[in-house]
């Protein structure tokens, strides 16, 4: 029902066109309305319980000057409209339990409905952050229990928890890294990264204090090891490196990068985002990596929320375990009979100190310790397999030559957990770009993949489809990047003017960027 | 097979053959021998699903949570009710399971929240610009840290001794990294930031001064004086707040706050032994283009229609990579969503009657337990008194399901025999008696 | 994405004709499929329990003649596709906290969300139905306070909560009806319904073994008071009535109906289903009824479920009270200081017995009991007064001249919760039948009203808003209506071939009825 | 004003306006002054959502559910694990909110899983029509003696003394209301349905003859014999079967069941202290038309396009009135679609490992807890045994937080020392040992 209708007895113009074009959703026409909007003076949601103390006037317990002097402007409304209202948001979302989601970097492996179960439960929602470590017992033993997992995952035995997500985790990584060097006497200014890395490493990079020196790629998609002993000199602090990187390539250089790095004192970051591709068959410790970041909500099914939360914590090898950020989740042996105890140890020196409030993300690690419980050794690595497997039949249907001609592979190579295609041929032989081919995908009701990135392809299209996508789900998605091709040949004007069927059209983004609206007018 | 993916043996087979490799294996040939792990993960092996909650819940089990006893513990993270239509709300798949909305066009749900969001803590701060959310609330406070230095190029932090001290030891941490030192002004003896010694603090190379409101102690700052003597030298100044009691209390951007950030878990998010909530991050207008974090901004359809997408992102890492505003990625958005269906089911009115509620039932309570305060000005919803013995206050409390607060010697030496109560809408002048009782019980007993 | 898309690189056919044909929803071709449809031999969502116990062969457990020879066909299908499954169906319904539902006579209000977070507490959920009166005295207590309030507003001391739904409750009425002549040694066979009466009502005088004598309405829309004696014979044994009746209508002649019913010793029956019109205001018990059934599904908030589950007690009168089904919760003092005690009481001697398994749908109790203790006494008073608020508000915008020249209101008069159009004029002016109207309002987004139904009303359409709606919401149907019809004067096939909209478009029923599909063809 | 309406004064008023009546009260005039409710209601007063939460949760914490102690209970209901999976669907709105489907084309969801439900019923039972649902167990059963009764024409039914007391109870009672009479055949030494007894009872005038698979005992019957016994004299032959079992047993369908019914909370369903639950019910094909309640069937629209309808309304009460096949309504259709959600999670597969399973330990049980069997035969997840001292093992083992099962003396005179012991998936060789234990203390007790 029109939500703008002037209601009463003005009817709404009728559908103008005569049927068929009264086929129309009346409800197309709808504007939509913030909460706000919907506001009226007087609703209310919100029953306040009894005052069972004495009335005192609130003058006399705040001076005016401390007391808002006008109520903010929060809705009035009541519990039957603000569920439709959230719920009708809601259907203007996709989501991964709706369809297809290949958003590459991003891993959206199915987010199992256990974990919402286990996460909800009051020993956990419930419990307060300042708990007496007593009376917390089974959370810190939670925690303990998946640094234990996460360091033999990773292959580094020391893990903090703390930092809230991949980015954070990176900081981490940079600020213990300057914490090394510095408890050595070493003050370098420089950290290395290679030009496929994620927007986040640079940004962490200067955020940390440090200078960014890129890294190029060599023709098989992994690191220019000329340019990198070119540049790995003894000011560098540090290589960031994802391995398999972003191009969904395995650096078979690895071994040698690590020396090189190595050789010149710096420490080696593994930007944990694209672990899923080899849990339980590569750890970054034996690759040489000396910091890694693991993304809970990506490899460890945290469900991303739209945006977060999420988590990031780090593992560490030996010699950078004095600096990890504080407090850390220590086991102490039970004695005459009693179980093992764990506290918080806030005693750590070197330690660079609190990265965030209390001690992380709990609820987080609650679902990805359900995960690791669930799946097991042999499960995580069934899972990387079966994640390198979608992947590699995927990019093997989509490298017929009727889509490679359009849509070719940036590095011609069996890949990991996704891979990247160019937009290159659909751009010059079909005139659509890209972002058209992403746009008209919206139609055919699945997500589409990471565009635009990394930026040494042309046109990128970064496909992660994760291992628990079925084949057919794959064959489907091959078949609509077909007939978007198909179509485009037909009439490129379809693509270039997608999608038709959402909530809303293609948006102006530079006008929104122009002439910011961030809130809603106040009243 | 797991119970999370499909492939069968067969499925295995044809996808190997479209492949043409012939075993999942041969996949993983560009992996070096000597970097392959030779032996399976040291983990305990797989369980069924009946297990896994088993195992859980005997874990969880094993922790008193806040239903499980009568807390006064706060200190940063608060015990309010939060509605059961939240939970229904947040439980729907739509906005549990998507990613950060890179395709506007199929995520105006999450888009228009953020939206909603960003307006409600604009209310909530007094000032007009606010980010979709950042992780939460000590690393709001360092993430106001980095926009000092980028708009001042100024070397110095000023804190009061009244901010968090997770947040204090944050701030510190980051701002190790980008390059800053942090000095702290001490509370007075009312327990309130202590205005001489934050003055003399304050110099040209000040690029922020950070306040809390109500300050760790419960207390409720005078920030227009704070704000003058931040801003003198051009300093910015930025209050760190809790959301709730601003119902109530002059929001921060009338009294002169260029940034109010804060933790967010007050609004509607679970306790969660510390997280996940959120941090709000809001400014004055002309910050808008230095704000850290995704931002949602309104627009318009090609066919005018009316739609909101993520704007101004040329602040942000994945366009402006290593010059980026900030390095923040995924945030907090499912709880910024509890925090705006929480504001919308407190309302306009409700926001004021449960900020009364708490003001009045905070002061019962800090009369009847009859204890020596140590911040006797106004307070909202926690405050702290000196306990002559506070390990048998403990012993005893705890005896009868009762927890009676946070020792402030954890983080206070000056404040050894300190106690800091708070006092949700959780908590009842029943509760409130009853943790009167034991402390009157415990000072007979050390006079007898 | 095309769920029969063959897959693999056969690209489905383009849309044919060119833009903007295009702009059809690529997947408005997609035919639904099953869960069995999408099963794959070997995919599994079930991870069972390791076996701790002797794997002795099931043969030595397990005669061979009882074993199941051939498995049952389930479908085969991991869990996050039976996720995809449920959340796509669940897609393809509207629902109350969707939009607006007023479906007449089912009171479709509000469902807190507090009653799920309530039912769902381990101690209401996962109580076993026969532990020891003794470890389930929360639950009993529950059930007794809700019997209390229940039938206080009822106005009828007596209440059994035992029955499953409303229908259930009208056959334990007039099962109770039956012991209660039966032990007054009198056989009556009769029971009288008016012929507004709902179908469960004569469906169930006859399976209570009765048989149905119809009461006619009078020109106000009442009971038929001529007709009522000449038909209320010795030989009845009860009158059915609901009040308001099923034209929303509260009779008047009320009291003396129950006298006339009562003079020749039968029982006055109250279908509570209207109950949602009269709570705190007028009670049954008072206006002269013997038994009354509640609808905790309508009145009392329990959500619908798609069809159940709801619950039905009953509530009757002290000369009826020693047959109520059994077990009955009871109160037992406490002595020497103990609180009161709470048991399950089946030694009833006179009572009809079990109507069904155990003690009812306790999960319904706790739902119902939620919402009156969030309301009280006058949240339910207020409740009924703005349903009825609604009702009348609604009929009074539809009763301009617009409407009513084609959906004229079957009794001119002020409601209670609902009230009844007709939509002769439609058929007769505009050439659309009420059902054309029913589907076109799919296309707005708004569930239609019950449609003809009741049945002396030609073309009928019965609209019940509850209290819980907006006025804004209220006036924006009224707006629709207005559209529709303003769209059928303009072009009647709109309407007759409506919906457009929705995942299908008019089904075939007759055909369904025909040659009946109702289940998946066995593999 | 209530948080679930919305109407203001100012709406109230402009509402009125409209109307032309001058109050709220003017709209009741219709209702006679003798008839008006002239004070309150006497009930407590309303309560803020928390203190609805508070009262809820102190009631329910009195309660000792399946978590809080290891218990062997079954007896007709069980303590299976449900899926995390099957709630998050429930909770969905579209499945939890909607009517009954009478808009077919908005419906499709809920349709759609009446078809799917109704054809795991029939897998399960061997028959080929299911309807989508009745209220539970019991019901179900006396929904299949009215159909025996519209069937026949006939006036006896006669049951086992192993179908589940509730179930015999519940058909007396509907039975009397449809004018039929109820004769019961006793159990024989094994524990299983006396043949010789049931034959004798069968005659001419018996509409329909009852049994149950497996029987309260817990022992498998042998459906073959007894169903040409039952048919002798053309009565039809019901069987009252739990779904689950019937995963590795025989479904009754193959075994000359006419109508098979039951009681379907092991599938997915919640112990919710009885309901609400489900009851299924399904028949030969030559029932079709008299079977009670909704049935889904498949068809298409306008355009060819596959759908779901309800289907043969012209059985139901909304069309057929007096002369329906049943009187049901509302039944139980969010109930039916967690046990289609469960079937779907078992699968194939599952449904027969977790029999097996079941049955493994079943056994296991019986023969550890070493007490005399009443029923010897063969059990598949719950079995019966004397136990000397009862009163003294119960106190014992809950004492220890094991509640061991169900007193047959409760409804059994004849087995008054009896004890029914479920042993579901969720119960280990642990805990078995842990109750034979507790048995093995106590006897040795008696024997001191
Ligand atoms: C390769 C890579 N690195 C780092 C990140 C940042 O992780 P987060 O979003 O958790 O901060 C991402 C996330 O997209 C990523 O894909
Ligand atoms: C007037 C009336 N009576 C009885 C019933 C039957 O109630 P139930 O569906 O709970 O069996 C209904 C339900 O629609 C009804 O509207």
């Amino acid at each position: 029902m029109s939500a703008d209708s002037p209601g009463g007895l003005t009817p709404p113009a009728p559908p103008g066109a005569r049927w068929p074009a009264a086929v129309l959703d009346p409800r197309l026409d709808e504007q939509t309305r913030t909460i706000y909007e919907k506001s009226v003076a007087g609703r209310r949601a919100f029953t306040p319980p009894v005052t069972d103390v004495p009335e005192v006037p609130i003058e006399s317990l705040l001076p005016a000057a401390m007391r808002r002097s006008a109520p903010a402007e929060l809705p009035e409304i009541a519990e039957p409209e603000i569920v439709r209202h959230y719920n009708g948001l809601s259907k203007k979302n996709f989501d991964l339990d709706t369809g297809f989601y290949p958003l590459g970097s991003c891993t959206m492996k199915h987010n199992p409905k256990l974990h919402e179960r286990v996460a909800a439960l009051p020993g956990h929602a419930r419990l307060h952050p300042l708990q007496d470590p007593e009376h917390a017992q089974g959370a810190l033993e939670l925690m303990w229990n998946l640094q234990r997992a996460l360091g033999e995952i990773a292959g580094l035995p020391h893990v903090s928890l703390q930092p809230s997500a991949g980015s954070h985790g990176e900081l981490a990584g940079l600020l213990v890294t300057r914490a090394y060097h510095e408890d050595r006497g070493e003050h370098r200014h420089k950290v290395l990264t290679p030009d496929t890395a994620h927007g986040t490493n640079p940004a962490t990079v200067t955020m940390a204090g440090y200078e960014v020196v890129k890294v190029g790629t060599d023709e098989h998609g992994g690191v220019d090891l000329e340019d990198l002993r070119a540049k790995a000199t003894d000011d560098v602090a540090c290589l960031m490196l994802t391995n398999p990187n972003t191009l969904g390539l395995f650096d078979r250089n690895i071994e040698e990068i690590a020396s090189i790095v190595h050789d010149v004192g710096a420490t080696l970051y593994y930007d944990g985002a694209n672990l899923n591709a080899v849990m339980g068959i590569s750890r970054p410790g034996d690759m040489g990596f000396d910091i890694v970041h693991y993304n809970l909500h990506k490899s460890f099914t945290q469900p991303h929320g739209g945006g977060g939360p999420g988590a990031g914590p780090i593992a560490v090898s030996d010699r950078i375990e004095p600096y990890i950020p504080r407090p850390q989740v220590v086991r102490e042996e039970g004695h005459n009979g009693h179980g093992p105890r764990f506290a918080l140890d806030s005693d750590r020196p070197k330690s660079i100190g609190k990265l965030r409030g209390f001690q992380g993300n709990f609820g987080v690690f609650v679902r990805s310790y359900a995960y690791i419980c669930s799946l097991g050794g042999e499960g995580l690595r069934e899972a990387s397999e079966t994640a390198v497997l979608n992947a590699n039949y995927l990019r093997a249907l989509l490298a017929a030559p009727d889509v490679a001609e359009y849509l070719p592979i940036a590095f011609d190579r069996v890949c990991m957990h996704e891979f990247v295609l160019s937009g290159r041929g659909a751009k010059e032989k079909l005139g659509i770009r890209t972002l058209d081919i992403a746009k008209r995908m919206l139609d055919h009701g699945v997500h589409p993949p990471t565009v635009y990135f990394p930026l040494l392809v042309d046109e990128a299209l970064m496909i992660e489809p994760t291992e628990t996508e079925t084949k057919e789900t794959l064959d489907d998605f091959a078949g609509v990047v077909c007939a978007i091709l198909v179509e485009a040949a037909d009439d490129p004007e379809i693509a270039r003017n997608a999608p038709y069927t959402t909530s809303v059209r293609r948006l102006d983004e530079a006008g929104a960027a122009k002439n910011p609206v961030v809130r809603q007018a106040p009243r | 097979m797991s119970r999370y993916t499909s492939a069968t043996d067969a499925d295995r087979q044809a996808m190997l053959d479209t492949i043409g490799v012939g075993s999942v294996d041969g996949l993983f040939a560009e992996i070096p021998e000597g970097v392959r792990l030779q032996r399976p993960l040291d983990l305990p092996a797989g369980l069924a699903e009946q297990d896994v909650y088993d195992h859980l819940a005997a874990l969880a089990a094993r922790n008193t949570h806040a239903d499980a006893e009568t807390s006064f513990l706060g200190a940063g993270m608060y015990d309010h009710y939060t509605p059961a239509l939240i939970d229904s709300v947040l439980q729907r798949s739509e906005f549990l399971t998507p990613y950060t909305p890179y395709q506007p066009e199929i995520s105006q749900g999450g888009l228009q929240v953020m939206f909603e969001y960003q307006t409600a803590i604009s209310e909530l701060t007094g000032l007009p610009v606010s980010n979709a959310s950042v992780y939460e609330g000590p690393s709001a406070v360092a993430a106001a840290g980095y926009l000092a230095k980028l708009e001042t190029k100024r070397t110095k932090l000023v804190v009061s001794r009244g901010l968090h001290p997770h947040s204090r030891e944050t701030l510190a941490t980051h701002a190790k990294g980008y390059g800053m030192t942090v000095a702290e002004a001490g509370l007075d003896s009312e327990g309130v930031t202590d205005l001489d010694a934050l003055t003399a603090l304050v110099d040209d190379d000040t690029a922020a001064v950070f306040v809390q409101q109500p300050n760790f102690l419960g207390t409720v700052e005078e920030l227009g004086t704070l704000g003058e003597a931040a801003k003198r030298t051009g300093a910015l100044f930025v209050v760190a707040a809790d959301p709730l009691p601003l119902g109530i209390l002059e929001p921060p951007g009338a009294l002169g706050a260029d940034i109010c950030v804060g933790e967010g878990q007050t609004l509607g998010n679970r306790l969660d032994f510390g997280g996940p909530s959120f941090g709000f991050f809001a400014a004055a207008e002309r910050f808008i283009r230095k704000m850290p974090g995704r931002i949602a901004g309104e627009t318009r359809d090609v066919d005018g229609k009316r739609g909101f997408v993520l704007t101004l992102q040329t602040r942000e890492q994945h366009i402006r990579r290593e010059k980026a505003t900030h390095n923040i990625c995924t945030a907090q958005a499912l709880n910024a969503l509890a925090g705006v269906i929480y504001l919308s089911w407190l309302g306009k009115q409700g926001l004021v009657e449960l900020g009364e509620l708490m003001l009045r039932r905070t002061h019962y309570a800090r009369e009847t337990l009859g204890l020596e305060a140590i911040n006797p000005g106004p307070v909202v919803r926690e405050f702290a008194v000196r306990v002559p013995d506070l390990d048998a206050v403990f012993e005893r409390a705890r005896a009868v399901g009762i927890n009676p607060g946070y020792r402030l010697g954890r983080d206070y030496p000056e404040y050894e025999d300190g106690l800091l109560v708070a006092i949700t809408e959780r908590r009842t002048k029943a509760d409130i008696d009853r943790l009167a009782a034991v402390l009157g019980s415990v000072r007979e007993e050390a006079h007898a």
